[in-house]
């Protein structure tokens, strides 16, 4: 850990915040793809089935 | 060579994507995370900002990226208007969040930064203030997006709102830069500024800034095979019922 | 002046409805669209309205050749009767030619002619929708349902009024669930209900779209 | 044409067609002004330009969902759209109507409501010139976020997200030649870049406006 | 009853339903206000908490409309009225559904939107107090004027002038306590105050507006 | 439980319009409407449904025996079909006795049930909104032309339902220009028709003013 002085809390919360923000647009993207992968091949099945 | 064309037909981008998308992904994440931690923990503290610099590494990526994701979105915008490729159309929706996104790092970050160094955490910059109305024009481009129900209406009242969005974003631009001259840095990442910042800082900088475009680019193209998908489902749902 | 539709496919919201619709219709002829609920006889005629682009075929005749009547009367509450008839007839610069005395008797509504149209009843006000199409000026009538909620007297009177539409050359296309008393062709629209099977080319995903 | 002009401008004068309505909001947002900020009169006079442009834009923003939604809820802009006129001058003189029953009504009162906010002498002309110069573009602009949203039921407030961004430009001209006005400074920049921006959307949006609500109409 | 709250939220989160859209009128509204009036930090400081407190006051006031007018349009509203609930209740529920997504959203979204007007730092605690306590009594008076104008077509406009009077004293109190806690200053009569207005409200206007809606429904 | 409706005069935006209307229902019957258009239909039967008050005269019964279907159907284009209709038995509180199902099947909407009810036809959402009277679980059904837009089929999906109703004790009034194939009497009204000269006592200045 780098010794960040009396600015340890900005640059730590700049961090936290722009990893925090950029984890949940991954795994937001994460789960809509993987839901909406599931229903549509639930869909194509449920075609072909009948 | 084939036709760049062909990966607008949504079959040959799933197949293209299928494969491309986790190589991507992989290095996005490396570049990111070696990026950063090369800037976080190993460049030294700035004679003036003292540690606050290590900002830098987020801030700027992000900073480019907001602008860029948007000047994406208009080229897509001007594909689906020119040759109506379901594809390009489909980007352009699935890159404004990651672009909304960007835009709010940018801002946090900055804010973040404004309070040791200009003492205090917003300043009406033009800078800043355009990136204010950046922000919100993502904010409008999304919510008409879900607004509208029909998926080919929807793609090209966006595209026109982009147009005119784009034009009118320029605009504020130089309105904003009249209305106040700021406090911000100019450009100094251009090759032939006389005071560029120094190595030490540039180089891990250029690294998370590649780390970030690759992971602008993965996220885009899954969020594009989301759509795709999520479309295909609709149309697949309602001929469902049409019988 | 005859109206040739070929081979027309119909969309509502992206989804196919009709495929393969095609009829003739020559001057002085009226044509009755006939289906269930849900068919797609507003969305062919919204089509042949131009309001909305077909998915494919052809309909040979420009959309300002066509007065359309749809589901919605557009008429402003707070203008009266003789109002609402004389902007129409500005937009469609017949106000010297025709004159909307003539409209208003047609549907009987000369005495209501000064009346605020949000005063009046649900069947008054669909006679002064259809007293419209008089003072289009425009050949092909396109209705849709056009005698919800008149009563008996109300729908001799429109009959009468597309007779003699008819007799002066024009022609109409009228969707209706009831009997109108025309002498009129009848298309039944279930046969070209787009189904799933029909559809074209179903492994193209660009296709698959739609 | 002028039908629809002069259809538009009767509706407005009958009741409940909101002629009025929007000086009326612009009235009571400058009224609210002093019971929020205080009743300081420097302060207020140091905000006064910049209140009184926010106050007419916002009137002028809330009756813009009146420009077209009214005539699709009833059908009427359907059968607009296969009359024989082009939609680019049915959405031009929309926007004309839009102006004479709501903007012009604005650059008048402005003046007046100054007074309340205790604006500077020399700013009165300014204020009413730069109001004159601008409130065209914001119909013309207006006209193009209600076509963008006209299908969507009560898209009023998406209508305000999507318009407010574009207003900024307008506005930013506008309040800095009333405020330099205010404050006799030199303002030919922003006066010659308020003008070159009302001619330029009052020329070019209506293409765009007819594009857009041809798409919604399908 | 809880079937018409759990309606009325739904709605408002489909599509089109106006969830958020109150919270981004007010972002824009707080963000044109330095466009208006100028850049200078010290300005906007002492003018921020009237700003906001008008801004969240506006932003709620446009989404009104939307309370009563779309049941009324597509005839629900009648029905509704038909139904074994007392009217008075379903103004109560309609009120509550309308501050939760709305009042609610802009009282969370007040103090992110301080920082962009430099508000000072001892503010924040009493803009989101008085926002918390003043919203309620907002949304309920809001869905007075709702019922006073169902019948009209897009009664929006009329609909805020009405409003607007009746909205001064919480805004004189609500922009009080906000002020006061910036500066640091005693606060306690208008707090007591703006927490008698909205408890009055709450238990009384209810009445009111039932029996303005019956009389507009018949 | 009969419904007797004695001397009932009413009016409309303060005109009157129609005077001295009186009739008896008995449960298991049904009656119908007839008149001309602007007669007053769609007046009585709002205040027989309780959404206005009479001019003058008596109905037995409260306004909660009756279940209104009207012009518009109160339907929300967002909720899907099955949403719109649990909504309306939670609000009569019905959710558990009767059951959407039942409502759903007799107007053939099962299959449409998770579609939103703004991509319905106009003849669909004429079904949902009449499929919303079963759920109200009330005696007297006021029907204001229930028929518009639906095709034959469901005309006759209706008119099962209505006597189904009647069979278990209900009843039903019904404004209709069109023929249902009911059993059921009819009351013309015309005759009731409020003209200037009927007015009772055109003296009093405080009746004058109506
Ligand atoms: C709060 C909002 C802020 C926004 C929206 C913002 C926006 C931007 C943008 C767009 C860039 C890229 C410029 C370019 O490369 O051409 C940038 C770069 C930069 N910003 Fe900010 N900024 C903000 C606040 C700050 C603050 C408070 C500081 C620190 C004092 C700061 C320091 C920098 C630095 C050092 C760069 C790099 C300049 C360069 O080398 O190109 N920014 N910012
Ligand atoms: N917004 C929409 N989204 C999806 N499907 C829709 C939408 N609107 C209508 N539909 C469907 O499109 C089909 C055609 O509708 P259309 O209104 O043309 O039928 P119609 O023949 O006029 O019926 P009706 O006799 O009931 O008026 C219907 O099955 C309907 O359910
Ligand atoms: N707002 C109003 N102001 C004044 N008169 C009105 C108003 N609305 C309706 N009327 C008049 O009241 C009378 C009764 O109208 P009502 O709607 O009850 O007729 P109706 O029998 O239902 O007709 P329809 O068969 O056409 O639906 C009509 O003559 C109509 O013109
Ligand atoms: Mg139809
Ligand atoms: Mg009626």
């Amino acid at each position: 850990m780098p010794d960040l002085g009396k600015y340890a809390v900005e640059v730590l919360s700049a961090y936290g915040a722009a990893l925090a923000l950029l984890l949940l647009l991954v795994l937001v993207s994460l789960r809509r793809a993987r839901r909406v992968k599931a229903d549509l091949a639930e869909v194509e099945a449920r075609r072909h089935g009948d | 060579m084939a036709s760049i064309w062909e990966y607008a037909n949504p079959r040959k981008f799933m197949a293209t994507t299928d494969v491309v998308l986790p190589w991507i992904a992989v290095t996005a994440a490396l570049t990111l995370v070696g990026g950063l931690i090369w800037g976080f923990f190993f460049t030294p503290e700035d004679y003036r900002q003292g540690a606050t610099v290590k900002i830098i590494y987020l801030h700027v990526p992000a900073a480019l990226l907001a602008i860029n994701a948007w000047l994406m979105m208009l080229a897509a915008s001007l594909i689906w208007i020119v040759r109506r490729h379901h594809v390009s159309a489909l980007a352009a929706r699935a890159a404004a969040p990651v672009g909304a996104v960007m835009t709010l790092i940018a801002l946090i970050t900055g804010a973040i930064w404004g309070q040791p160094m200009w003492g205090t955490w917003w300043e009406w910059d033009p800078r800043l203030t355009s990136f204010l109305i950046l922000f919100l024009f993502y904010l409008g481009y999304m919510a008409l997006w879900s607004a509208v129900e029909n998926d080919d209406t929807a793609a090209d009242l966006t595209a026109i709102l982009c147009l005119v969005g784009s034009v009118f974003a320029l605009l504020s631009r130089y309105a904003v830069n009249f209305w106040n001259q700021g406090l911000h840095q100019g450009a100094s990442l251009s090759l032939d500024a006389q005071e560029n910042v120094a190595d030490v800082f540039y180089h891990p900088l250029l690294v998370s800034i590649a780390g970030f475009v690759l992971l602008f680019v993965a996220l885009v193209l899954l969020r594009t095979r989301t759509e795709i998908r999520a479309r295909r489902m609709r149309a697949l749902l309602l001929r469902e019922r049409m019988g | 002046m005859e109206l040739v539709v070929d081979q027309l496919s119909v969309a509502r919201a992206g989804v196919p409805v009709l495929r393969g619709v095609a009829f003739r219709l020559a001057p002085g002829r009226a044509l009755l669209l006939r289906g269930p609920n849900g068919v797609g006889k507003t969305t062919l005629l919204r089509v042949l309205a131009g309001l909305q682009p077909p998915l494919a075929g052809r309909v040979s005749l420009d959309p300002d050749n066509f007065a359309y009547a749809a589901h919605a009367d557009g008429i402003k509450s707070t203008l009266s009767v003789a109002e609402n008839l004389n902007f129409w007839a500005d937009l469609h610069g017949t106000r010297g030619s025709t004159g909307i005395e003539v409209a208003l008797a047609a549907f009987h509504l000369s005495d209501l002619a000064e009346r605020a149209a949000g005063a009046l009843s649900a069947g008054q006000k669909r006679r002064l929708g259809l007293a419209r199409l008089l003072v289009t000026g425009r050949p092909i009538w396109i209705l849709d349902e056009p005698t919800v909620s008149l009563d008996r007297d109300a729908v001799t009177w429109f009959a009468d009024v597309v007779r003699a539409h008819l007799a002066n050359g024009g022609s109409a296309i009228i969707a209706s669930h009831i009997e109108l008393g025309l002498d009129a062709e009848v298309i039944e629209l279930e046969p070209f209900r787009a189904s799933w099977s029909s559809a074209t080319n179903d492994t193209d995903f660009d296709e698959a779209f739609l | 044409m002028r039908a629809l002009l002069l259809r538009d401008l009767r509706l407005a004068m009958r009741a409940g067609g909101g002629f009025g309505l929007g000086l009326a909001f612009f009235l009571i947002v400058v009224v609210l002004v002093p019971f929020g900020v205080g009743p300081q009169t420097e302060l207020l006079a140091r905000i006064a330009p910049g209140i009184l442009w926010i106050g007419a834009l916002l009137a002028c923003l809330l009756s813009l969902d009146r420009i077209l939604a009214l005539d699709w809820e009833d059908g009427s802009l359907d059968l607009i759209a296969t009359a024989p006129v082009p939609l680019e001058a049915v959405v031009s003189v929309k926007a004309l109507a839009h102006w004479l029953t709501t903007g012009l009504p604005l650059v008048l009162a402005a003046p007046v409501l100054g007074l309340l906010l205790n604006l500077p002498a020399p700013g009165y002309g300014w204020l009413t010139l730069s109001l004159l110069l601008g409130t065209p573009a914001l119909s013309v602009i207006g006209t193009f976020g209600a076509a963008l949203t006209v299908g969507l039921k009560r898209g009023g407030l998406l209508l305000s997200l999507l318009v407010l961004p574009l207003y900024v430009p307008v506005l930013i001209f506008g309040a800095e030649v009333a405020r330099r006005g205010a404050e006799a400074m030199a303002l030919t920049t922003p006066l010659a870049m308020l003008a070159g921006i009302t001619c330029g959307t009052i020329a070019l949006l209506p293409f765009a406006s007819a594009a857009v609500l041809r798409m919604n109409l399908r």
